[in-house]
């Protein structure tokens, strides 16, 4: 290893390493980084792969942001260790989402002209690579397939699996196509100088580990599929669409629909249709959709019919930044519904949990009769990785909608749809059952159904929705706890617990790892179920911690949360940041260090 | 069983000119126009004769004396005991206003939703459950007002489900705003006091643009003719939609004349939309039966199902899921 | 005075007195609620006149419910004092509205049967009036208005007064309406029994004080009026629609508009469509309006555009209980809105003050560029008092948008509307300034208000978004804060603080004035504005006090939004009961009496 | 003055039936057929000649290379000279969609609003604003689907302005799924692999049969064509509906096609509603120019001026609002 490499090892904080393609709209950066993701899993590691592009709708510049390693892949990391710039076009737009340093290694191809400030500026090493020229000397030849080979060979990427990483991605393009690549893949891994190596080529692992390689937004639909969800009603949005296209074809398989609608009162209230129909819907849309569909929202928790809403998250307020993640639809989620309209709230931790987060969100659904909002975000729904299959036991799929309901109560002489019951969950019937018949109804109701504004009826049926939340078992899944230990001294100073949710677990973990090499005792929080807040547990989790809480928004909005459940030790304190750029561990390491020396200042 | 053709009999023929119904021997031999929406052979050998009474629940209207909703409730319930529908396979779903307390009066599975959106939850209901009787009804604030939308995009799609809206020209509920079908110089709302100005909202006319397969207009205060026009709008296989004229006794008084004013309708060409469009306009809005009726494929959406692959259906539905799961695999 | 009216003046907790008429559909109750209404103005009193009536639109049972006495009337009370039953019609329905007890007196038409249980059982004393027996001797003549006579003697109003008030009530009717009314009156009132007179008869008040005579949509109406309001959207929903109802006739008169809108999509855009160019616009709804209009309230704080939406809150969730109050959508008017949206939140705390709340939260949303979520509710709305004018110093008329709207900055080259600036508010132009056009966005963008979704200029939008909130002083209107002290021990034992928001104010106001009388320290405060929480104020003013946080929803939304923003003590306690009956201060009285016992028992 | 006539001249005229704008000669003397949303002449004095590229903003569109938007962003800058508004009395809004992006890339006042609700915000704002020229814009998806119900309301309402739709028959913006004007078979979206199966809304039909008093449609693909009608929709008096053929290169490659297929339509005759509906449902939706003109009644809403008092706005305003007060009073 040379000098220059021992320092970029020294700057990686695990075994991973990130790699970026960049360039111009038609660059092809993207299809590299999806065959270098392919690659990764051929050779039994985990990734990662996150795009970034333009505003423009096609044919803008891109970025393919791959991370990988032997162990799983949480988040995005903190830099970049190697560049390959197709072209220059716009890179100061990737700036902050490519973040070089000293240890960072680009290859640049000269054909491009020289790299912009921003990239000299970082004090990376340069090193140049005729992407293009080198593909000009091959038939059909593509300077993104060079970059792949000469990316693959710096990362360690054994030869073998690029090249079948790029037939299976390229089949489609016909046998000209993965020949040409093939050539370029292999000039790429010569022309890589071997000396740059960042990390030893690992072995092709035959045959690959079991591994999902998938996107937030697929596991979602699959979680959906898993729990029995069999209509779905779809209105586009970025960047919940692609979970909709990935059901639209799969639910006819199942023997479920999907319907097209008009807009997102639309779609909110054909999913109550159905699912008072006795068949589980759900849909799926982002900021601006949950907006339109919290009437439809409230009904479902006011006439108990099960509804599960996913919604993935983008930069707000308003339109806000659609291609991009921000954790700042938790107020709408948990607060949104006008009146007292207590529902489940749920995010999904990573991207393979987007199932299992999904799934149990339908289930609960069911056995609650309420409505679910699922929190997603962009940088769950829109990557891509390759990781450990969510097992069916987390997601067991449900037999039928008769499971999900559970038995009806058959005591009562007259059908009490609305009954008060101890645990708060009245007998639901579907039409079809003679004798069961009710109208469901967002008015203030009795216990047959029927419109009453009386305060006894009121208050019976207030309490009984609040109840059923409140007094249901959740079990262990309302939060992935970790303790970050070393072993060593297993009490030595104060616990820090860094709490979490959604998509903020994959930086949060990785930074308790690092923050467990100078601290004894670090625990990582992150909260699946939100609301009903499993506060009790909570609280245990968290006593005599120091507790830092992480969210990607601006408004600090699970802080402020927490503390509206009293369940916030005193001192607790926030690490809010909105969007676009995804949370760096870096950034939680610093804030949880600081609070760390803070107290032990206060110790002095 | 002259109970049963009591039943059948959908009521005089005095007004309107609404085909009489399609079947009415006194065999019951009638073939559904469609496997979905008619009840099995086999529920009708159970159940011979459901009179009217059957399909009412125990719920007192809140309705005026004399509000021309009665009517509707009174002719749907006739229709449903004609047309021989077990009420647990019929669902009756509606918005907010007056007119949209419907199901609670009925006894069969209803719902009662939110202002303007009982198309979309009639349109999940019946794409999740398509052998149900999906009937969605509501106003005219309700329907072509905040409703408009799904209104447009229900004539679109052509789902087997029918639409009643009881059109008083008024917002009832909310105590006499004008609706998009008041008059444009109907000043008696303190919310337009000079009248809204703005040109009616034409509901066949914009059905017909908007594409939808079965229009009718009936009355409230002919309750035989409208039970026709009912059961006609059930049985076609298709979005059919039934405009009833229900006078608001409280807040449009002027109703009154409309006994005097309704008139058979001239039905236009199945075959010549464009034609049918030039008939519509030139309706008076006062012309009842069926305006435009046309056989066209009603909206199914793609599903495999189970008796296609040859399985159970729990069967083929785990089967498809471990394929699934599988492609997910690398 | 008798034994029994004795026992009733102690039952009194105050000078004021509860009547209350009721009877079937037509009986003419809420005529004769108004004209007593009209009789308490015209001696001098105040009043309060609410109505309650069965589901039916028309036609059904009702029941006017009015308090009057020398001082405002803040609530409705805890009971009844006196009962005029026109007939018995569904008057279960009305039981828990009208409390009677034994102190009440309850004055029944033989002719219509003998009271139903819930009178009975009640231990009123019951007086037999022939009020349809002595109508029918009188041409023309109606019970309700010999109903009024009778109540008028007996709660002590002139007969002069009950005259007067009848002929300007009934004027429309025609003379021989007004004659047989007055007929009736005079017999009504001869009819009463002298020895049950609750009150001495008052003089008439000639000429009566400059008092309103007003609901408090009239009321929100004129702050409207008064701020420079000139274009109101308006879709019908109760209980908000006569706010528009008393706007749409007025509007043209001082040279507004009002536009009916097809639904609440509409009528929220087209607001912010209308203070986009220039003209201040408001536009009235209540929950499930308010759900749909989240979208639209966003759109207005992501660009900057200031609108004022009024929610008249009734009971919740879904369509809940429309005709009646609750103060139930506080969640939705403070965390509604997806993303992080910052916005004003305030809510009007009678009905006079409804004026007062809506003109300044005019003026607050085009001061701060931004969107103002009034908060008012049925109780206030609908109810009609005869109360203090509200000055128009509070609520000065605006001269025209240029000045709600405020200098415009001068100094940059290119028109900024989006400029960063220290105090957060960027200069806005209108259509018809040359020079300074814009595109208004709520896609996020640059100081120009360009498109972008760069990190930076998201950052630097959320934070000038949230400082112009945070950095304006608000003065003291953000609450009422009460002092009620007897005067004698200003020092003994710990204060009591009761903390509401909005229409909670007037049973808290009044618990407060009893609980001084056991208790010599007690404070009120009552919020009018919600966000942003004026916090360091607020704990100034709570500072040392026993805290109860009293609202009338069932999931304690203020109580959990003042944790949220650490603005309560340790150890605050909450009063949350949901509608349909109003906030009794009884109840506030027996939680503020047991908090306080709870500490004295802790201090043996 | 060449320089003020070549910016008249709305372009040549090859394609569409678009009546050539009324006033063409080379004196300014064109009255404007309201006074509400020409610019006074005094204006025109002062700003003899205003090219379209002063209308363009300095931000560069985000549009695929060869999207028919630019076609429209190009003839509407053209049309804004050629009627020589004045920049600060135009405002022009749009909702959500690569369509909608069109404010920005314009000079005048604009407002980028929410998915398929530029129509309420133009309403609201030319309520407000008489006096402004307002230009709603937006897409299919925009405007028909998610923004059909104000479609409906804004043609009844007939307020002052104009309302572009650059129909693309798919949502560009979200990456190519089906819209309400997209054919039923068309199984190119993920959304809808074996398409929609849905009737194609029909946005001329249903703007007449709502009661529209101007449509026409243009092509993107003719910016000469275009210019003329979006002129002769700007001046017309009321709710002027332009529904433009707008390709998207990126999903509907397809659409190098309509060069071929549009061709000038017959416009429907302003006084028979009817046959116009009948000439509508007969249009094949690639005819070009004035499909229908009515002159009617502009919606106006009730506004007592300070004009017509005899004062001062402010003073008359503080006047009614004193009167206003004094009535609350007893
Ligand atoms: C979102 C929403 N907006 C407004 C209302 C208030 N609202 C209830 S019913 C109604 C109008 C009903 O009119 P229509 O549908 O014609 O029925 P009718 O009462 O005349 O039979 C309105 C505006 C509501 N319930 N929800
Ligand atoms: C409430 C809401 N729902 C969905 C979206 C997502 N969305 C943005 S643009 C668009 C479709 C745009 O299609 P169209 O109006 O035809 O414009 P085009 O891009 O084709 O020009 C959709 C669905 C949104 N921004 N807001
Ligand atoms: S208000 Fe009119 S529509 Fe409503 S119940 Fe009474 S009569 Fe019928
Ligand atoms: S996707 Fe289509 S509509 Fe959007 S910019 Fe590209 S070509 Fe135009
Ligand atoms: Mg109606
Ligand atoms: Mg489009």
């Amino acid at each position: 290893m040379t000098d220059a490499n021992e320092r970029a090892a020294a700057a990686r904080t695990d075994a991973s390493l990130s790699v970026a393609v960049t360039g111009a709209g038609g660059s092809g950066a993207v299809t590299a980084g999806l065959i270098l993701l392919e690659a990764v899993a051929a050779a039994g590691l985990y990734g990662l792969l996150r795009r970034s592009a333009g505003p423009q709708i096609r044919g803008g510049e891109s970025a393919a942001l791959l991370r990988f390693g032997p162990e799983p892949i949480h988040c995005a990391g903190d830099r970049c260790d190697l560049l390959a710039a197709l072209d220059w076009a716009n890179h100061a737009r990737f700036a902050d989402e490519i973040p070089l340093d000293a240890a960072s290694l680009v290859l640049a191809d000269p054909a491009a002209g020289a790299p912009p400030d921003a990239v000299s500026a970082s004090a990376a090493r340069v090193r140049e690579a005729g992407f293009a020229a080198s593909a000009r000397e091959r038939e059909g030849g593509r300077a993104n397939m060079v970059a792949v080979g000469a990316v693959g060979a710096l990362a360690g990427l054994p030869l073998e699996a690029l090249l079948d990483a790029a037939g299976r991605t390229l089949s489609g393009k016909g046998e000209a196509v993965v020949a040409a690549a093939h050539a370029c893949i292999d000039a790429g891994f010569a022309l890589a100088d071997p000396a740059d190596r960042l990390l030893a080529t690992v072995e092709l692992y035959v045959p690959p580990p079991e591994r999902w390689h998938i996107t937030g937004n697929e596991a979602a639909g699959l979680g959906a599929l898993r729990a029995g969800v069999r209509f779905v009603a779809a209105y586009p949005i970025t960047p919940a669409s692609e979970m909709l296209e990935w059901l639209a074809p799969r639910l006819p398989r199942v023997g479920g629909t999907l319907l097209q609608a008009e807009d997102e009162l639309a779609s909110v209230n054909m999913i109550v249709g159905s699912a008072f129909g006795g068949v589980p819907a759900l849909t799926a849309t982002s900021g601006p959709g949950l907006s339109l569909m919290q009437e439809g929202i409230g009904l479902a928790v006011a006439s108990e019919t099960p509804i599960v809403v996913v919604n993935v998250m983008r930069g707000g307020p308003s339109t806000g930044i659609p291609t991009k993640a921000e954790q700042s639809d938790l107020n709408a989620a948990l607060y949104g519904l006008h009146g007292d309209a207590p529902h489940l709230v749920l995010a999904a931790l990573d991207i393979a949990d987007c199932a299992h987060t999904v799934a149990w969100a339908v289930r609960l659904a069911w056995r609650l009769q309420t409505a679910a909002i699922v929190l997603s975000d962009q940088s769950l729904g829109q990557s891509r990785a390759v990781c450990d299959p969510v097992s069916q036991a987390l997601t067991r799929p449900a037999r039928d909608a008769t499971e999900l309901r559970g038995p009806l109560l058959n005591s009562d002489a007259v059908y009490r749809r609305y009954a008060i019951t101890a645990d708060g969950v009245s007998p639901m019937s579907v039409p079809g059952e003679a004798g069961r018949a009710y109208t469901a109804d967002g008015l203030e109701h009795d216990t047959e159904g029927a419109p009453s504004s009386r305060a006894a009826d009121h208050a019976a049926q207030l309490d009984k929705r609040g109840r059923k939340l409140t007094v249901f078992d959740f079990g262990p899944d309302w939060a992935e706890i970790l303790d970050h230990e070393d072993g060593t001294e297993a009490d030595a100073g104060p616990c820090l617990c860094i709490v979490t949710f959604g998509a903020g677990r994959g930086a949060v973990v990785e930074a308790a790892e690092r923050l467990r090499r100078d601290h004894p005792r670090v625990r990582t929080i992150a909260l699946r179920l939100l609301a009903p807040l499993q506060r009790t547990a909570l609280m245990a989790a968290m006593r005599d911690a120091r507790v830092l809480v992480v969210e990607q928004n601006h408004g600090a909005q699970l802080f402020h949360y927490l503390h509206a459940e009293q369940a916030l030790p005193a001192g607790a304190r926030s690490l809010a940041r909105p969007g676009p750029l995804p949370l760096r561990p870096a950034e939680i390491v610093a804030a949880a260090t600081a609070l760390l020396a803070e107290d032990r200042h206060d110790r002095d | 069983m002259t109970e049963t053709s009591t039943t059948r009999a959908p009521g005089d023929h005095t007004v309107g000119a609404a085909s009489p119904p399609r079947r009415t021997g006194s065999t019951p031999a009638r073939q559904p126009p469609s496997a979905e929406h008619a009840p099995s052979a086999q529920h009708r050998a159970v159940i011979p004769s459901l009179r009217a009474q059957t399909y009412k629940s125990h719920i007192k209207p809140i309705w005026c004396p004399g509000c021309g909703h009665f009517g509707v409730l009174a002719a749907l319930t006739k229709t449903l005991a004609y047309l021989e529908l077990p009420p647990e396979r019929i669902a009756v779903v509606s918005g907010i206003g007056c007119s949209s307390r419907l199901p609670a009066y009925l006894s069969v599975h209803g719902f009662h939703g939110l202002h303007g959106r009982a198309l979309p939850l009639a349109a999940g209901l019946k794409a999740a459950r398509p052998e149900l009787t999906v009937i969605a009804a509501g106003g005219d604030g309700d329907g072509f007002s905040i409703g408009g939308n799904h209104f447009l995009h229900a004539c679109r799609r052509n789902q087997d489900f029918t639409y009643i809206v009881m059109d008083n020209e008024v917002y009832g509920m909310t105590k006499g705003q004008a609706s998009p079908t008041t008059q444009p110089d109907w000043h008696r709302s303190k919310l337009t006091p000079h009248g809204t100005g703005v040109r009616r909202f034409q509901p066949a006319a914009i059905a017909l643009a908007a594409g939808a397969s079965f229009i009718a207009r009936g009355f409230a205060g002919d309750p035989a003719g409208l039970t026709r026009l009912l059961a006609a709008a059930i049985e076609h296989p298709g979005f059919a939609f039934v405009h009833v004229l229900s006078p608001c006794r409280t807040f449009r008084a002027e109703h009154h004349a409309w006994k005097q004013l309704v008139h058979p309708c001239e039905r236009g060409p199945a075959e010549d939309i464009a034609r049918a469009a030039e008939l519509i306009q030139r309706d008076d809005g006062m012309a009842l039966g069926i305006l435009f009726e046309q056989q066209i494929p009603v909206y199914a959406p793609a599903v495999t199902t189970a008796a296609e692959q040859g399985q159970s259906d729990a069967a083929a539905s785990a089967a498809a899921l471990a394929a699934l799961e599988a492609e997910l695999c690398r």
